[in-house]
Parts: structure tokens; C-alpha cells; sequence
């Protein structure tokens, strides 16, 4: 069977700064990638190449076996600092619109729940640039796991979560692990997912090192 | 450089005295303009190259969206950003010469028009350029834009026989309207020029390659320190 | 199929967002008001100006209002990255741009409804033709420009110089279409239909750049 | 004293950023030319144009220009926050409204020096006055709608209706100074100084939107 | 002695929202006061509250004992979660336009400290639009502690630093505290300060309430 996500080589310049330099990485199903690094190293920047938002200056990227594709897609989520949410909408409605676009059957249904999942369906109808930090990230998770992606790229996905919401992301991590997803996970805090079975890899110097923890 | 480059850069500078001989001494004065004319062979054969530059932008680019070889994207550039310059001297003479027999710096004719909007559009795609830190999309982003702006080119050409304006056209497809001497001077300008430009582009883009080694090295002497950073910290 | 279902959630969120922030559009339209009647301010007494420059400060109006609403939109989408969650379309990205387009067309189309009349009545130019072809004329440059403007608003996406490097590019880039819908309009102004040529210098423009984008677009948007 | 230590930095960090982003004063200035030529193509012909319409358009393209480059200087100020940063400086906050004048002025000024020129070249408009009272009324006039702007970006510092409130009000605000500069200058293109009475307004309106900030500035900004 | 801070029946309406309804509080020197508070219970607008980025609907603020004033304002330090820098200038330029403001002798000496302290002296002449999420934070640090204020208001100032950081700014707040400052933190991050002798206030229906932990 194919790797869920294959990056060989991958190499990228920013500016004048040569921030990946032959980084090698493969997710298999049910895997959690836990990828550390100090600041600065190039974490975001992979994640970007990985799921297609920027293109490498060498190297492949597979998703699936195959390069990225329009049709390929919809079948992997990814989570940045960025929201990728219109502040003028109301978080329903900007649930509603991934929905639309990834063609959700029951798009109102799943919304709803999605909504009810990250405690946020008392504050549907408020404009997402009125929320706070912590609401604007559990409304950015929500919008990540709503079209069931198979391949998962979560940034720093803890940050700016409550106790309660960490917990609750923990879970699901642990269940979409169960259910066969592929997860590349960043993130400074290793408490918060310490019962996970994690694989993990380090970035230094450009490249992938695997098994380094710290 | 190699040898054989050495001497074809000798070559052109003979050329470029030669040149410069055809137009103030061999050639002759015009009937009516006189000893203006002689702007010509620097105001048509800079037309040319701007035209020839811009044409390689666009050529290149399309090459690069398909091949995605960094090089092409580099020639693309740096044709570009000459063609800007000779965009500048066409239009810097072009205002002298009418000064003379207009009695005008500028006038709304579609031909000065249309040569000053490529003067505007190319600025633009060197500032785009500058402007996006990430490098494959910038090269992207600037093919497609540069192929876009080139079709003003054939735009400027046609524009004298779209509009009827006051800028001359001489070069037709019946021929040249003027004594075989002139035709000769102006056609050996044009060689000398493109010739300068394939070496300019050629030299600039050495230089970027130069440039890209070197932010190479430095990547690897930062990333030398941090390693002793590290090690020094725990 | 899924490219039709994506635009139509695109072009009905920016719907939605425009009618939201009413505000936004009614200054949009306050700003575009102003302009006319400061130059008609400033070029009161002058009426003696031909057709052409009457066609042509009407253009310009209308351009910049475009412009405005290019910016806006631009704003909106680039607000903690949402443009990019839309780049992860599961269809062809020129999906994007045709919804831009749409989304602008009739923001602008909109505000015409207002300032062309106002226009006519600030600086007293009658119209001596029916408002069929005026509306034809105005419905395909406007269409023109737009579409000029979303392919480069969505070049300039990454660039830090974005929000005065797409009015320096769509200036030039729209001059001839400018020239033509001058041309046009001035014609209709003393009661013709204009030249052919400009008519179709019109034209190719709307179908140049409504079908260059979706050939070139998959370049530029990443991937 | 700490004041003016602080002013200072703050000119000195505009003039850096400017500095920084050449490109982007490039751009500007591009923009601005572009305006020029556009009129020029636009009003090719009409030679017939009183130098009151003369006058006028070269100041509202100023005003453009100016508007423009308020835009720009926001946008710095608000990534990530910048501006509240400065909100904190220890001494009275009117400082942000005097720095952001003389930040302005400058970046306008310079503009002004391409751009009075190539204007007066553009559409063939011969200046008969020495430019020495040509280079006074811009300076103030200038400055009085740069204090207008500024005054007005800073009171909507916080408020979300920034980009609403900015364009509509700087218009209307600014009408008498307009009518003033352009009455003056379109007299200095007939070969006086104008009325005085104008000049008075001009001056005026230095006076009173550069003394009037400083008072009110401590309650318009947020504590 | 007067209070560093002290907030009397603080009472601040967002929107439509009631966020603020009546809190409370005050800080002595030497006080680490740890904020506590679901997501959107309201904190990071009590500390623009509290800090005087804001004014209060009503109740009062009042630092080291006075109304808040421009004279008191170079005592007080702000971190939020914008980094109150200009991504056009460089992280030397930053934080030396900072240091002029505050007019601190020998400027330039003080941000080359800062700047080694996190970490950031290899990078100091990259533009801060360039900088990375971590490095981000980690110059907003730098620019907090500049002028060494007596209160400082920190909102989740562990967000994005990597562990060696995290140690860092845990390791500065005692040093800190040590020194007599007032410390307010918001942080969802228990285990970074665990070391920490911190005083824990929740903040929920806009009243803070002392002791409570979870
Ligand atoms: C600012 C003013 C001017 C500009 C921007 C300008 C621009 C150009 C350009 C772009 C071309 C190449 C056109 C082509 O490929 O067909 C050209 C050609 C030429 N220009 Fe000019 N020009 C200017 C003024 C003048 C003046 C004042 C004269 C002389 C009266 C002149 C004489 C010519 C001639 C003889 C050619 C070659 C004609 C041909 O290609 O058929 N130009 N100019
Ligand atoms: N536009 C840019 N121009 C130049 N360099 C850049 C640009 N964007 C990022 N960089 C550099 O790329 C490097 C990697 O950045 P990236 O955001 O990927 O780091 P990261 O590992 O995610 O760090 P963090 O843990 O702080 O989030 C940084 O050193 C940064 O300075
Ligand atoms: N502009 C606004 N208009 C209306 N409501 C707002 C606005 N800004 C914030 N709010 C509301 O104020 C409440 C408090 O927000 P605040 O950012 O202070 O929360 P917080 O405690 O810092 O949360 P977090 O832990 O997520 O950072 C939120 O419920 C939010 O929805
Ligand atoms: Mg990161
Ligand atoms: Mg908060």
C-alpha cells in the first residue's frame, strides 16, 4: 500500500534563507507524526510543502502515492496559525461554506455537530473577528476535521486552548489515529498529548532526523 | 570567463566603435531634420532590444512554467530589467527628438503612449518580483504576468496603423523608406545593441547564480553556529 | 459540476460578506460620489471640455471605485488567511477567480446604477442616445476591468507591495480597453454607436482575460 | 523635552520604513504618475480647460496621492499591532498625531516635487509666477490636508469603522481648504497671488487642525 | 505602601457582550498573580483594561496607587498576543525604537543584551515579517522587559516558544519577581511555571474570583 504522505528531498528557499534542505518524511495510516524543532527551524514551512499551500524548490511531494492533485485535495486538512476564517462571517456560516465547497452531504447537520464538538454552538451566530484566541482556534479545529480528512497537518494546534478543549482535542486525535488518519502534529507542548503513541522526528539544520526527541 | 567569450566581447566593442563612426561621420544628414536623424540609430535600435528583452521574458517564462528549471527563470528576470533600461533610453531619446522636430517633450500619439505603458508594466514586474519572498512562486507569478504584459508589444507596433498619430513609421513591410546608408547604419546598430544585451544578460546572470552560491555558503555558516549555539547552551 | 457547486458557494459568501458590511459598500459609494462632485467642483465652468474627456473622467470614476472594491474584497479574504483555506478547493483553482470576478462585477455594476446618472447631472452632460447601448457598453468594460483586476489580485497575492502594485499593473494593462470604451461612449455622447474596431477591441479584451485565467491560473495559484 | 525625544524617534522609525521600502515609495510615485498620465490621455484635446479646472485636478491628484500614502502608513501601524505599542509612549499621546503629520508631509512633499512638473508638462499648462509663491501654497496646503488625515486615521485608530470614516470624512473636511488652495493657484497660473482672502483660509486651516489635535487628542485616543 | 495594580468593580462591554462585570483585584510587589479563565471568560480584555489600552465602562484602574497617566505609563509592560512590532524594521531596529521612546541610556547596549537574552542575536538584522512565530514572541519578550517595568501584563507569553525558551521566561518571571515586580499571566500552560509561587485568580461571568484553580 501507498504512504499516506511521502515528501523526498523536499528543499525550500525563503527570501535569501535556505530553510529546508533535503527533508525526507513518510505517514503511514494510523500514524501520529510528532514533529519538533526549535523556533525558526522550518516547522511551518514543511507543513506548507506538505500540504501543497507552497511549492518546493526540489524535491517530490506525494500525498497518496500520487503528487498533489485538485481531486486529492479534499481528503487532507490543515490547521496554521492562520484561521483561514472570514471574520465578517458568523461561525456557522463559515462552517457552512467549507461545507458547501467540500460538497458535505448534511452540511447543516454537520456543522451543527461540529460546532456542538469544540463548545462553541452557544456562540453560532457571533462574527468570528468579536471571538477570542482560544475561540477563533477551536472554530479553526472544527473547520479542519469537518470534510473527515485522511491526512491531518496541525500546527501549534494547542495554542491558545483552554484545559477543558485541550482535552477534548487530545481525544480526537486519539480516535481519528484509531480510525486509520495520518496526523503531522507540531507543537511545543508535549504535556498536552503525552498518552498519545507518538512517532517522533526532529527538524534541525533543514532536515528530518527520526527519534530525536529534545 | 573562458577564451572564446573574451574575444566575442572584444568583437563587440569594435563593434561598438564602428558604430558609433556610421552614425556621426559615415552616415548623412536627413532633408529636413539634418544632423538629428542621427538620434536614430540610438532611439530605434534601443526600441529593438526592449522589444527583443521583453519578448525573452515572455518566451522564457513560459519555458520555466513548463520546465521549472530556476535558470530560465533567472534569464527571464534579468531580460526583464534590461529591457526596462532600454525602455528608458527609447523613450528619453524619443523626448529629445521630438523636443527638436515637435517642438514637444510628449504628446499623447499612441505610439509614445503605448511605449511609456511598457515602461509601466515592466516597472511593475520588477517591483512584483522584488516583493514576494518566496521564490518559486515568484518566478510563477512573474512568467504568467510577464506573458500578460507582452502582448502590449505587438500592441505598440500596430498602434501606428490603428491610429493615425504624428510618430513616423519607416519600417514597413515593403521595406525601408530611406537611402540604403541609413538602412546599413541602422542595421549594424541593431546588431552592436543586441549584441551588448546578450552579454549583459548573460554577465547579470552569472551574477545571480554567484549571488545564490553565496547565500548558500552562508546558510551553511548559520547553520554552523547554531549547531555551536546548541551545544555551547546545554 | 463540482467546479459550478464551489463558485456558487464562493460568490454567496461574498455576497453574504457585502451585505453584512452595508457600511463598507455604502462608503465605497460616498467615496465615489465625492470624487464626482469635487470634480465637478473643480471643473465647473469648463464646459467647454469635449466628449472625450466627459467619457473619459467618467471611466476613470468607474475604475477607481473598482479599484476600491478590489482592495476591500482583498482585505476581507486575506483576514487571518481565509484565502488560503479557499485555495484547498477540491476543484480547479480558477475557480477563484472566475468568483472574483463574478463577486465584482456586480459590486460594481451596482455603484453605476448610482454614479453614471449623478455623473451626467454634476457636470450637465445630456445623453443623446437610448440607454440600451450605453448599459451594453458600460455591462462590457466593466466586465473587462474586472476581470483584469481579479487575475491580478490574485498574481500580487503573496506580494508585500500588493496593494499598490495592482493599481500600477491594472492602469496599464487596461488602457487600451480604456481607450475603447472612451471612444465608445464619447460616440454615443453626440448620439452614434461608435467605430467597430473599438467594439472589438472591447470584446477581445472580456474574452482574453476571462480565458487566459483559467489556462494560466493553476500556475500561479500554488500547486 | 521627553516629547520631543520621542517625536523624534517616531519621525526617525517612519523615515527607516520608508527608507526600508523604497519599492513602495517607487510604487506610490508610479501610482501617482500613472494618474497624471491617464488625465493626460484622457483630456488630450481638451486645451480649452479654465486654469481654475487646471488647478483643481492637480490637487485633487495631490489629494489622492496623499490619501494613498495614509493608507499605506496605517497599514505599517497596524500589523501585528504596531500601533499600540507606540500608544504606550510616556508623555502625552498627541505625539502620535505631530509624528504621523511630519511623516506625512515629507513622504507628500517629495512626491510633489516629481509631480507638480510632470503635471505642468502633461497637460502644457505654463506656470507665469516665479515658483516661489507656488512652492508656499503647496507646502501649506499640503500640510493642512496631511493634518486632516492624520487627525482623522488616529481618531479611528481602534475603531473597526476606520476604513468607512477615513475616505468619507477627508473629503467633505477638506472642501474649503480645496476651494482655497485652488483659487490660489489658479490665479498664480494667471500670474498673481490671489485673493487674501483665500490665503487666510488656507492658513487657517494650518492653524487650527494643528493646534486642535493636540488639545483633544488625550480623549480622542483610548486613555 | 500602595498596590502596583489595583482594579476596583471593573465593568467593560464589548459589542453587545457584558464581558467585564464588576472585577476586582490587586497586585503587590513580588506578586505573581496567575489569571485563570475558560476561552473567551474575558481575559485578554482585562489586561488592556488593566493596562490602559482601554477604558473601563465603569469601576476604576488605578497603578501604584494614581489614575493611570502618561508619567506612569514607562513603569508598566505590556505583552499581548500582537507583538506590537513593525515587520518593516528589523528585531535591533525594534527594539532600539523602542528603547528611544522609553529613553533608556545606553540604548544600544540594552537591546544587544536583550537580543542575546532570547536568543535572537544571529537574527538581529532579518526584517521581523520574516521572523518565524516563536522568534516573534520571543522579540515581543524582549521588547516587554525592556525598559524594566514594575508591573507586567503577560497574556499566554508562552505561546509558540520552544522548551528552551519556555525555561528561559519561566527563569526570568522569578528573577523578576524577586526584584519587587508585579506580575500578571495568562497562561493556559500550567506546567511551564510550575516551579513558580504564583497567586491563582479565575475569571468567570466577568468577576474574578481568588483561589480557584480549574
Ligand atoms: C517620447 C517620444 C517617442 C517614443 C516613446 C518613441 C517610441 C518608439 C518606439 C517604441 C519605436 C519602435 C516602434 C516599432 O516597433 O514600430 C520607435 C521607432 C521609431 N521612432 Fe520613435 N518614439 C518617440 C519619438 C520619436 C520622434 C520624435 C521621432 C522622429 C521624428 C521618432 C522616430 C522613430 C523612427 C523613425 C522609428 C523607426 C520607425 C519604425 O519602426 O517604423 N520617434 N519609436
Ligand atoms: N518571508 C520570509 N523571508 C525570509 N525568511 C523567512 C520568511 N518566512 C520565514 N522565514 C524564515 O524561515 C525560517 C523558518 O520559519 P518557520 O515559520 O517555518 O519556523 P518554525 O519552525 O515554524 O518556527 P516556530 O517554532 O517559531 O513556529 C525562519 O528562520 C524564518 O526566519
Ligand atoms: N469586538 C468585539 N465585539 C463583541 N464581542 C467581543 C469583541 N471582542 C471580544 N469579544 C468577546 O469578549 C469575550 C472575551 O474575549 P477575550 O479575548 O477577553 O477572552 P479571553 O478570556 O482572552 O479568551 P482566550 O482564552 O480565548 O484568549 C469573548 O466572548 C468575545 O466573544
Ligand atoms: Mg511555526
Ligand atoms: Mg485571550
Amino acid at each position: 500500500m501507498n504512504h499516506l504522505l511521502e515528501l523526498v528531498g523536499v528543499q525550500k528557499s525563503l527570501g535569501h534563507r535556505s530553510v529546508l534542505n533535503g527533508a525526507d518524511l513518510t505517514i503511514d495510516a494510523g500514524e501520529i507524526v510528532w514533529m519538533v524543532g526549535r523556533n525558526g527551524s522550518g516547522k511551518t514551512t514543511l507543513i506548507k510543502v506538505a500540504a501543497g499551500m507552497s511549492t518546493p524548490g526540489k524535491g517530490t511531494v506525494l500525498w497518496f502515492g500520487n503528487r498533489p492533485s485538485s481531486r486529492l485535495r479534499s481528503r487532507i486538512g490543515v490547521l496554521l496559525d492562520e484561521s483561514f476564517l472570514y471574520g465578517e462571517l458568523t461561525a456557522e456560516e463559515n462552517l457552512l461554506y467549507y461545507a458547501k465547497i467540500y460538497g458535505l452531504k448534511d452540511a447543516r447537520k454537520q456543522v451543527h455537530d461540529g460546532l456542538e464538538q469544540v463548545r462553541l454552538h452557544r456562540d453560532k451566530h457571533v462574527l468570528v473577528k468579536a471571538f477570542s484566541k482560544g475561540m477563533k482556534q477551536r472554530l479553526a479545529i472544527a473547520r479542519t476535521f469537518l470534510h473527515q480528512p485522511e491526512v491531518l497537518f496541525l500546527d501549534e494546534p494547542y495554542d491558545g486552548l483552554d484545559a477543558a478543549s485541550s482535552q477534548l482535542l487530545t481525544f480526537w486525535l486519539e480516535n481519528l489515529q484509531k480510525a486509520g488518519a495520518g496526523i503531522l502534529l507540531v507543537s511545543h507542548e508535549a504535556n498536552a498529548f503525552r498518552e498519545l503513541p507518538v512517532r517522533t522526528v526532529k527538524l534541525a539544520q533543514g532536515r528530518l532526523i527520526e527519534g530525536d526527541s529534545q | 570567463m573562458k577564451k572564446w567569450q573574451w574575444t566575442l566581447v572584444a568583437l563587440l566593442g569594435i563593434g561598438m566603435i564602428i558604430s558609433q563612426y556610421m552614425d556621426f561621420i559615415a552616415s548623412p544628414p536627413e532633408a529636413q531634420m539634418g544632423n538629428v536623424v542621427r538620434i536614430m540609430y540610438f532611439h530605434v535600435a534601443s526600441a529593438v532590444v526592449a522589444f527583443t528583452a521583453f519578448g525573452v521574458t515572455a518566451l522564457l517564462g513560459l519555458i520555466y512554467l513548463v520546465r521549472k528549471k530556476w535558470i530560465w527563470d533567472q534569464l527571464a528576470r534579468v531580460s526583464a530589467e534590461i529591457g526596462v533600461v532600454y525602455t528608458t533610453f527609447v523613450l528619453i531619446s524619443g523626448s529629445i527628438w521630438g523636443d527638436a522636430v515637435w517642438n514637444t517633450w510628449w504628446t499623447w500619439d499612441p505610439t509614445l503612449t503605448t511605449t511609456l505603458i511598457l515602461w509601466f508594466l515592466y516597472l511593475a514586474y520588477i517591483l512584483l518580483r522584488a516583493s514576494i519572498a518566496d521564490r518559486e512562486r515568484a518566478a510563477k507569478v512573474a512568467s504568467v504576468y510577464g506573458f500578460i504584459a507582452a502582448i502590449d508589444i505587438p500592441i505598440i507596433h500596430q498602434s501606428v496603423t490603428w491610429w493615425r498619430g504624428i510618430h513616423p513609421n519607416v519600417i514597413t513591410a515593403q521595406g525601408f523608406n530611406m537611402p540604403p546608408i541609413m538602412v546599413f547604419t541602422l542595421l549594424f546598430s541593431f546588431l552592436v545593441f543586441l549584441g551588448l544585451y546578450s552579454v549583459i544578460l548573460w554577465i547579470s546572470t552569472m551574477m545571480a547564480k554567484d549571488r545564490d552560491e553565496l547565500s548558500d555558503l552562508r546558510e551553511l555558516a548559520r547553520n554552523a553556529l547554531a549547531k555551536y549555539d546548541e551545544r555551547v547552551g546545554s | 459540476m463540482i467546479f459550478w457547486r464551489v463558485l456558487w458557494s464562493m460568490v454567496g459568501k461574498d455576497l453574504r460578506i457585502e451585505w453584512r458590511t452595508k457600511q463598507l459598500f455604502i462608503s465605497s459609494l460616498s467615496f465615489a460620489l465625492l470624487l464626482v462632485f469635487l470634480m465637478g467642483l473643480v471643473l465647473y465652468g469648463s464646459s467647454n471640455m469635449t466628449h472625450f474627456a466627459d467619457a473619459g473622467l467618467l471611466w476613470l470614476l468607474i475604475m477607481m471605485a473598482g479599484l476600491f472594491s478590489l482592495n476591500r474584497q482583498d482585505d476581507k479574504e486575506r483576514w487571518d488567511g481565509a484565502i488560503y483555506g479557499a485555495t484547498m478547493v477540491p476543484t480547479d483553482r480558477s475557480v477563484l477567480f472566475y468568483a472574483r470576478v463574478m463577486s465584482h462585477l456586480l459590486f460594481v455594476v451596482v455603484m453605476e446604477v448610482v454614479l453614471v446618472p449623478l455623473y451626467s447631472v454634476v457636470l450637465g452632460t445630456s445623453i443623446q442616445l437610448a440607454w440600451g447601448p450605453i448599459i451594453l457598453v458600460l455591462l462590457m468594460g466593466t466586465l473587462g476591468f474586472v476581470a483584469v483586476g481579479a487575475l491580478l489580485t490574485s498574481l500580487a497575492l503573496t506580494s508585500s507591495l500588493r496593494e499598490i502594485l495592482v493599481p500600477i499593473m491594472i492602469f496599464p494593462l487596461s488602457v487600451p480597453l480604456l481607450l475603447g470604451v472612451v471612444e465608445v461612449t464619447s460616440s454615443m455622447l453626440q448620439g452614434n454607436w461608435g467605430k467597430g474596431v473599438w467594439w472589438a477591441v472591447i470584446a477581445a479584451y472580456d474574452i482574453l482575460f476571462l480565458v487566459l485565467p483559467g489556462l494560466l491560473y493553476d500556475f500561479i495559484a500554488e500547486v
